[in-house]
């Protein structure tokens, strides 16, 4: 497959993601949107690194491992993220009773 | 050389004395101490004048100086004194006729308490010093500091009554005119510099053939418009009559020993310039001559009896200048001198007549006074027919000579001034009659109140008296006798003898006759039309010159009220709703945006992502479609 | 070490004053340390321009090309002699007036001297910019803290504006820093770099530098912060403000600007003075108009400041020599105008002209103070003011990189007229005719303000009849400045 | 590196010690000697004493930028304990929490200094970010906060997601993640590298708050516990702004034709809306963090120029930001009404913080003999030496002059409107450490080489 | 074409499909199955290009651990019904549109970038074993991971943070 392919496929993942972003007013999709966007990105780094590995596995065996373990550490981080993101929806939820962020405009101006 | 004149500066500094100790002690002197110190300061000055007029008679004449004044880089302003003939004469005028008046006032002024007694004598001796520096200094810049120095004392003793507004305002007049003319002057002086580089009298005169007749034209223009200013000369003489409201031996000292003949000194001073200037000259002649005539209609029709003398001054200085720009600078200076002894007379008799009248100044309220005032009448008289220049008293002389160099120069002027010398007469004994003749048009206490003036009054004015018959002498016509005419011969040295004025012996001859006939007829005319006052409603050409031709009133629509509108209208509408509107306009914009752009903080986190990838997209598009 | 003193003992002093407990004390500390900084002064006016004694210069932000450079030439005698003879002559004359927290007040002012006296020492720029900052902050404090019942927004106007001004030269300052080829704030380099810099750069550094001055002076149009701040912020504030601080302006206009950017002063040089010019006659008229004493003579200061302005960029040796020493007549003559106006708002309680009248029979002395300074005010000679203005004229007359001297000459000189009229009307209002009931209670003033009156009037008839007692000062100065803004032999260059 | 694993390891300690110690001041003392220990190991190895001998394979290194930079923050750090931790208890119960979650973020902040590889750049961000949402949410019955948190973590997770297909696109274009071999890359530019620079220079901005990626800032700010903004808006603001610039200095260098010209625009949008919308807010708070915003506008200007001076005056200008911003800070927290009429007549209840407070304000506003005109001088001469974009100096320089209107505002209210501010009682060692701070500030305004002879010698 | 090929555009337009009935589809709890689905649809892109590590990881982790969590988050608050209240229509067009057109101009930037000869050849290489994978994480990767360790702790304190119930607050 041209690496082509996966650029587009992953930029399209991601805007699909940016555009759930956009249009949704549920804390927790919008949330979701953006563990798309995150795979999108995993996707194409995965792509990047087989791309490089043969590129340069002549040269260098591991050529190419990097981008899977940034993989690796973005699912690592993503865990994380959503761990304190439900945990701050729910916390949200508990006072307001809903996780439309339409409602969050106290702050403003 | 040390030259014995260097201590001339004795001169000034006498008055500056007594203006500084009557200044500063005058709570605590006694009044006749002031008025010791006050006369004592200008006598011996008199008497020191007399020594230098001596030394000066003798060949001897000299520029002393002192101490660097300006300096600025290779360009120096000296502090310098020059003594020639021409300053060393009206040294004597100054000093001899300012410490008469101040004589007179010692008496005049009794009722004033003692602090408001020093405070006039100090005003006195500081006008006195001032125009000491005028006549004394050796450059330009020192004799501008006399002549604003006599604007101040002018603007304080005519302001010297200070509880009264319109005293206030007409000194305020006073001073303001004159710095109109001084700005001529200080740009002259400008020009001056720039051209020659010096101010002192002696190289901007060695120099000046060298500069361009435009220049000299100019220069000498701008002098004159200072002139006219200290020597209310049309258009800036309406300040003069206005400052009557001073005390009435300050009036005196001002038209006759020193203020008003500032400008004519300036001019016979700068005799050579103006030589060199046709043009000049010849304006002034004709402001001269319109000045002479313009005021004499006027005081034709003034019942002020100071008023009188007022216009009567700006009158006779217009004839000074006449004769200045006909180029007979000695028949000017000639005349300032006349003038000053019987104009003074006039003044300080018109004092006395005011001091017995118990303040009453109009003369329709008086008459018949000559009675009563016997030694005032008669002096007062002889001033008259001085100004009115009857032979042999000294205005004849003096004007007969101004007449004469007019002639010479042009016939139309000779006759406008023959005009103007008639109508001289005229409004003199006027005056004359309705003041002394007749029968007394006043109240009864005033009546009561009527007493000839104590000595300290009447002897100055017999003094002046005598120099009112006789000081015409000094310049008697070759005409009559041959070398007659000192007073040229004196001045030779500072003003060239103009040799012959094209005036044939006879010619001359008949022309002082003419003269002599048509005045000795006004005045009997006016004998026959004022022996008896009756009052006359004023209407038509005499409305008008009473009321001095409406000028105050045209100055006043066409300068005054725009001045304060235009100065309104900056101060309100452009002061605070343009420049300061703008300024804060600024400050407002800011305010205006930041509540705008706060709008931009909608709290939506929608909003925000959606600004957010919009700009991206924007960068995007520039950086990958637009930028190369 | 003379300059570094100028600096050091007002800030020593006027820091300690912040921790003064007893009020009297504190004002005895302030009029003390004013009157030592006076000695000093006095003391480095006998010494030559060129003397070690009046030069220091200690290595500061050395990596940034900057070093604490300070020295006292001819102008800056004149300027810190002002400075230091303004300090004790404002403290005396208001020693009645009652500040609370005084403390912290004289400390401010004090602080503001030092900023003050930085500014007309500093041989580098950046230093400069220091000071002048420095001279404008505590005035920030003083003019809102104790004045009118407006004073804050004057005052906010004032210091935003300035500020604005002076973040400009700053932007200015370090740009021509960095041209300078040895990377240095020292005077010296930016006059070596005035000849190197191309016309166009030197066009917008020329303005960068003068809006900042503009402002300060006030030219027309950027003086519509004064009459607000003079008429709302107290009268000590205000005599500094006026006698002292507006000639940072024209101070920094000979120093910093002409020399620099010299084709760029000759170039614009015409319109500046046009501004300058039209100021002189808008502020008369405007002046003409006021009822209130302290705008009064702001306006008056405007005019008068703005002839400095026209005269600078006439660039001529009498000239500046006529703005040097004018800089400290017209500090003389407007602080002793202000101690007037604050007697006589003392004493009636307003500075409404046409409610006052006849004072001069309540107080006669002040009458005469107050005519005698109005008259050094409108250059009288024998007055200071008269040799500082009939020299400007002059110079602006016989400036020869214009071709509009004339036309520029007659016009501000038409401001002697208008001067003349406002400021006789104003002693006419205010002191003759009769008293009325404002004035009637009037009391005449007392020995101190008798005394610093005294000294002013000397000071001004001194200066009036033997002016070269500061000229000799300034000649050489002069020269160098002239021959650094000549412009014709760079015209020839570019 | 010492720094590094003491502060991981001493925001364990921390979380011991809340369930080891009763008295909150126990725990307070913990964490400030762990900051002093923090210091003095960053000052030690700037003397080359290091602790722990770790094999990074080069992904992160300790320069004596990133030391210098340490050892400032800490410093700032160590003064916002003395000055507000106290303050922390009003929050909630988790005190020790707190504090932890503070060693962390601080143990991030020194990855973000010193990273050279993007992945240890992406860790250390969201090390600093997650506990952030949390701190920013820790006022748990507070709608406000609640709100705050959640707007943080979404726009934060988004900002994260950007990033990272920033930097998949640059592992695409040069198959590493290391800076030095991304800077090494040869040839033109390649889309897919500009690209992702770009991407990254968005996310990056938006960490460091800069407009116009700046939106969650002020209400994250508004909304965060008092206590826990003033650390925010100073210290981490700081770090980002490190990571920017040693991400463009060292992977984008020779890019930077690239992205000057978005660093100029940047700087300018930063620059007017921080300025221009502080103008009109209303409440203290509020105000700080749009100044906060306008700061960073001025910080733009090194990261615009990217020359030795700029990095220099950055260290400069953090160093006086943070001390300035935590100061003003620390006494606002006190305050009940964080409005500008709360501050009426303060100079009369309380003049020395007044006092202490108006010198921290003049130094953020820019005013000579304070830290805050120094550092702006550097960022401006960076600028100007650039020789290009005059305007934008010119435009710094006028903003700074809108600065000025509402930094005085607090001023004018403290010292010149009539009012009667709460006399708070504060402890002698607030009062002094604020005096600290003033006299800091007063003094690296006047000698800044106090502390950036550190940066060579 | 290949089965490769075929099996890229399968699992392609299932993962896009997938993705876009993430963000339409009203019931939240349904957005979370399409998911699910997503990962699946990447996993499978991991497989074709041979990191089988990943792909596992990617299945246990996201579908398995985070979608549930999600998952039991929505069963919590009940929002497993369709009445979420929606955006203005006109904002989500102009949302859909800024997406839209950031795609296109990426895609338009990138579709000629000097990789576009480059290929990621299907089912060859061996560096997505775990085996090669844990060398290198546990070699030149060490400190980063241990690095991650800060995160899971401030993550965990987080946790507490938020979730402990606050005594004092509550009486």
């Amino acid at each position: 497959m041209p690496i082509n392919y996966y650029i587009f496929l992953s930029l399209a993942l991601f805007a699909v993601g940016i555009v759930g972003v956009l249009t949704r007013r549920n804390a927790i999709i919008i949330f979701m949107c953006i563990e798309i966007m995150l795979n999108a990105v995993n996707l194409l780094l995965v792509a990047f690194s087989k791309m490089h590995h043969l590129k340069q596995a002549a040269t260098l065996a591991t050529a190419g491992t990097n981008g899977q373990i940034f993989v690796f550490f973005i699912m690592v981080v993503a865990a994380a993220e959503v761990s304190v993101g439900l945990a701050i929806i729910v916390m949200m939820f508990r006072n307001v009773h809903s996780v439309d962020v339409n409602f969050l405009n106290r702050l403003k101006h | 050389m040390q030259n014995a004149l260097q201590i001339v500066w004795l001169v000034p500094f006498f008055p500056l004395i007594g203006f500084l100790i009557n200044g500063l002690f005058r709570k605590q002197l006694s009044k006749s101490l002031i008025a010791v110190l006050g006369s004592g300061t200008v006598l011996v000055s008199f008497v020191i004048s007399i020594w230098i007029f001596l030394q000066v008679k003798n060949g001897n004449s000299h520029v002393a100086e002192y101490f660097n004044f300006i300096s600025a880089g290779p360009f120096k302003i000296p502090f310098a004194f020059q003594i020639d003939a021409l300053s060393s004469l009206f040294l004597l005028i100054i000093t001899g006729v300012g410490f008469i008046i101040h004589v007179y006032s010692t008496s005049y002024m009794k009722e004033e308490t003692a602090e408001h007694y020093g405070r006039y004598f100090s005003y006195l001796n500081l006008f006195i010093f001032s125009m000491l520096l005028l006549v004394m200094g050796a450059n330009y810049v020192i004799m501008f500091i006399g002549w604003e120095g006599v604007g101040l004392c002018s603007y304080l003793l005519i302001g010297y009554w200070f509880k009264n507004t319109e005293y206030n305002k007409a000194a305020n007049k006073a001073f303001i005119m004159n710095r109109i003319g001084d700005l001529g002057f200080l740009i002259a002086l400008f020009l001056i510099i720039a051209k020659v580089g010096s101010v002192s009298f002696a190289d901007v005169f060695s120099k000046a053939s060298t500069l361009s007749t435009t220049n000299i034209t100019i220069i000498t223009l701008l002098l004159f418009v200072g002139a006219t200013g200290k020597s209310a000369q049309i258009p800036l003489y309406t300040w003069l009559p206005d400052a009557m409201a001073g005390p009435t031996p300050v009036s005196a000292l001002i038209h006759a020993a020193t203020m008003v003949t500032a400008g004519i000194y300036m001019i016979a001073r700068s005799n050579v310039l103006y030589s060199l200037a046709p043009v000049s000259q010849n304006v002034v002649a004709i402001i001269g001559l319109a000045t002479a005539i313009l005021a004499a209609t006027i005081a034709m029709k003034q019942n002020d009896i100071k008023k009188v003398l007022a216009y009567s001054t700006v009158s006779q200085l217009g004839y000074m200048f006449l004769a200045l720009g006909v180029g007979a600078y000695t028949a000017g200076v000639f005349h300032v001198m006349t003038h000053a002894f019987f104009k003074a007379l006039l003044f300080l008799g018109a004092g006395s007549v005011i001091h017995a009248m118990g303040g009453e100044q109009d003369i329709r309220k008086m008459g018949g006074l000559k009675g009563k005032l016997k030694i005032t009448y008669f002096t007062f008289l002889i001033g008259c027919i001085a100004i009115s220049g009857i032979p042999p008293f000294s205005g004849f002389f003096s004007k007969d000579a101004i007449l004469l160099s007019a002639f010479g120069h042009n016939k139309i002027l000779y006759g406008i001034a023959l005009f103007g010398a008639l109508l001289t007469a005229f409004y003199m004994f006027r005056l004359l009659f309705l003041t002394f003749n007749g029968s007394f048009r006043g109240t009864d206490e005033q009546q009561h109140h009527l007493h000839e003036s104590p000595a300290g009054m009447t002897i100055p004015l017999i003094i002046l008296a005598i120099l009112a018959f006789a000081g015409g002498f000094v310049g008697i016509p070759e005409l009559f006798m041959k070398g007659g005419d000192k007073l040229s011969e004196f001045l030779s040295p500072v003003i060239p003898v103009q040799q012959g004025d094209g005036v044939s012996s006879s010619t001359e001859m008949m022309l002082m006759v003419i003269s002599t006939v048509l005045v000795l007829l006004v005045i009997i005319y006016t004998w026959f039309r004022f022996r008896k006052y009756q009052a006359v409603e004023e209407k038509g050409l005499g409305k008008f010159l009473a009321n001095k031709w409406y000028v105050d009133e045209l100055y006043e629509q066409i300068i005054v009220k725009p001045l304060n509108k235009l100065g309104a209208f900056l101060n309100n509408i452009i002061e605070r709703s343009v420049i300061d509107a703008l300024v804060n306009g600024v400050g407002k914009l800011v305010n205006y945006g930041s509540r705008q752009v706060r709008l931009l903080q909608s709290g939506q986190v929608g909003s925000y992502v959606l600004l957010m990838v919009l700009s991206m997209l924007l960068v995007f598009v520039i950086q990958f479609f637009l930028r190369k | 070490m003379i300059p570094v003193l100028f600096i050091v003992i007002p800030l020593v002093s006027g820091l300690a004053l912040f921790f003064f407990k007893n009020e009297k004390a504190g004002r005895s500390w302030a009029l003390f340390s004013s009157m030592i900084t006076l000695v000093v002064a006095l003391l480095g006016l006998t010494l030559h321009p060129d003397n070690k004694y009046l030069q220091f210069s200690a290595d500061w932000l050395g990596s940034l090309g900057s070093s604490f450079s300070v020295q006292v030439d001819g102008m800056g005698q004149i300027l810190c002699l002002l400075t230091a003879v303004s300090y004790p002559v404002i403290f005396i004359a208001t020693w009645e007036n009652q500040y609370q927290k005084s403390n912290n007040f004289f400390g401010l002012m004090l602080l503001a001297q030092a900023g003050l006296m930085g500014v007309f020492v500093a041989m580098d720029a950046l230093l400069f910019y220091f000071f002048w900052e420095l001279a404008l902050i505590p005035m920030y404090f003083l003019s809102s803290q104790w004045g009118g019942e407006k004073r804050v927004q004057a005052t906010f106007k004032f210091f935003i504006y300035t500020f604005l001004g002076s973040v400009l030269m700053l932007a200015g300052i370090i740009y021509l820093y960095t041209q300078t080829p040895d990377h240095s704030f020292g005077i010296a380099s930016f006059y070596k770099l005035g000849m190197l810099l191309p016309t166009p750069t030197q066009n917008w550094i020329f303005w960068l530098f003068f809006a900042a001055f503009a402002i300060k002076m006030p030219i027309f149009p950027f003086h519509t912060w004064q009459p607000d701040l003079y008429e709302q912020s107290n009268t000590s504030t205000t005599m500094v403000l006026s006698g002292v601080m507006v000639k940072m302006g024209v101070f920094a206009c000979i120093r910093w600007l002409l020399p620099v950017v010299s084709i760029a002063s000759y170039q614009w040089g015409d319109l500046v003075t046009s501004l300058a010019v039209t100021g002189i006659l808008y502020a008369s008229l405007v002046a003409i108009q006021q009822d209130d004493l302290k705008r009064l003579v702001a306006y008056s200061s405007i005019a008068h400041i703005g002839l400095m302005c026209a005269t600078i960029f006439s660039e001529t040796s009498i000239g500046f020599q006529g703005v040097m020493i004018q800089m400290f007549n017209h500090g003389i003559n407007i602080i002793g105008l202000w101690i007037v106006v604050d007697m006589i708002e003392r004493k009636c309680a307003t500075r409404k002209i046409s409610e006052l009248g006849g004072l001069a029979q309540k107080a006669p002395s002040l009458a005469i103070f107050a005519l005698i300074m109005a008259l050094a005010n409108i250059a009288l000679p024998l007055t200071n003011a008269f040799i500082g203005e009939f020299m400007m004229f002059n110079g602006i007359f016989s400036s020869k990189i214009t071709h509009y001297n004339v036309i520029f000459t007659v016009l501000a000189a038409i401001s002697i007229i208008l001067a003349a009229i406002y400021i006789l009307n104003m002693i006419r209002k205010v002191f003759y005719g009769n008293s009325n009931a404002v004035t009637a209670a009037a009391q005449d003033i007392t020995w101190n303000q008798k005394l610093v009156l005294s000294v002013l009037v000397i000071l001004i008839i001194w200066l009036g009849v033997y002016p070269d007692s500061l000229l000799n000062l300034t000649h050489d100065l002069t020269d160098t400045i002239l021959k650094k803004s000549d412009v014709l032999p760079l015209l020839m260059k570019h | 590196m010492n720094a590094l694993i003491i502060s991981a390891i001493w925001g364990v300690i921390m979380m011991f010690s809340g369930i080891l110690l009763k008295q909150k001041h126990a725990i307070r003392n913990v964490a400030v000697a762990g900051l002093i220990l923090l210091l003095l190991s960053t000052v030690l190895e700037m003397s080359g004493t290091i602790f722990f001998k770790v094999d990074t394979k080069g992904m992160i290194v300790f320069d004596r930028f990133a030391l210098l930079f340490d050892t400032i923050i800490f410093a700032a750090t160590f003064l916002y304990l003395v000055l507000s931790a106290r303050d922390m208890e009003k929050v909630g119960i988790n005190y020790a929490e707190y504090l932890a979650l503070i060693f962390f973020i601080l143990c991030g902040i020194t990855i973000v200094a010193s990273f050279k590889s993007l992945l240890l750049l992406f860790l250390g961000i969201e090390i600093i970010s997650i506990p952030l949402y949390i701190l920013t949410g820790s006022d748990k019955r507070n709608l406000k906060s609640n709100e705050a948190s959640l707007k943080y973590l979404l726009l934060g997770a988004f900002s994260t997601s950007l990033m990272l297909m920033g930097i998949a696109l640059i592992y695409g274009a040069t198959g590493s993640f290391m800076s030095e071999n991304i800077a090494v890359f040869k040839g033109a530019p390649s889309a897919l590298l500009i690209a992702g620079m770009t991407l990254l220079l968005f996310s990056m901005a938006f960490k460091a708050s800069v407009a116009p990626f700046h939106f969650w800032t002020p209400d994250v700010y508004d909304g965060a516990p008092t206590v826990f903004t003033s650390f925010m808006a100073t210290i981490v603001k700081a770090a980002s702004f490190i990571a920017v610039s040693r991400l463009f200095d060292e992977a984008f260098g020779y890019l930077q034709y690239q992205w000057q010209l978005w660093m100029a625009v940047l700087t300018a949008a930063t620059l007017l809306i921080g300025n221009i919308t502080a103008v009109f807010q209303q409440s203290v708070k509020r105000m700080l963090a749009y100044s906060s915003i306008a700061q960073a506008g001025f910080m733009m200007l090194s990261l615009y120029a990217m020359n030795t001076d700029a990095k220099e005056g950055l260290l400069l200008y953090i160093a006086a930001y943070c001390l300035a911003t935590i100061g003003i800070f620390a006494v606002l927290i006190k305050m009940s009404d964080y409005t500008f009429e709360g501050f009426n007549g303060f100079a009369k209840s309380q003049p020395l913080l007044a006092a202490t407070t108006t010198i921290l304000l003049l130094s953020l506003a820019g005013i000579p003999l304070t830290a805050g005109f120094l550092s702006k001088f550097y960022m401006l001469r960076a600028a100007i030496d650039t020789h290009r974009n005059f305007w934008l100096v010119i435009f710094a320089v006028l903003m700074a002059a809108v600065s000025v209107y509402y930094y005085f505002r607090l001023i004018q209210a403290m010292y010149f409107r009539e009012g009667n501010a709460p006399t708070i009682q504060v402890s002698p060692v607030f009062k002094w450490t604020m005096v600290f701070l003033a006299a800091a500030v007063v003094l690296l305004g006047i000698f800044p080489n106090l502390l950036l002879y550190w940066f060579y010698f | 074409m290949s089965i490769t090929q075929i099996l890229f555009w399968f699992l392609s337009v299932l993962a896009l499909f997938s993705a876009l009935m993430v963000i339409t589809s009203k019931n939240p709890v349904y957005s979370v199955l399409w998911l699910i689905l997503v990962f699946f649809a990447i996993s499978g892109h991991y497989l074709l290009l041979n990191a089988q590590f990943l792909a596992i990881v990617n299945i246990i982790v996201y579908a398995g651990a985070i979608m549930v969590l999600f998952l039991f988050v929505i069963m919590l608050m009940n929002l497993n019904k369709d009445n979420e209240p929606q955006k203005n229509k006109w904002l989500k067009l102009a949302g859909a549109l800024a997406g839209g057109c950031l795609l296109l101009v990426l895609v338009a930037a990138l579709k000629n970038a000097e990789t576009k000869s480059a290929v990621a050849e299907a089912g060859t290489g061996d560096i997505g074993l775990i085996e090669n994978l844990g060398k290198a994480l546990f070699h030149d990767y060490v400190v980063p991971f241990e690095i991650s360790s800060v995160l899971f702790l401030s993550a965990m304190v987080g946790a507490v943070v938020l979730g402990k119930k606050e005594a004092e607050h509550a009486n």
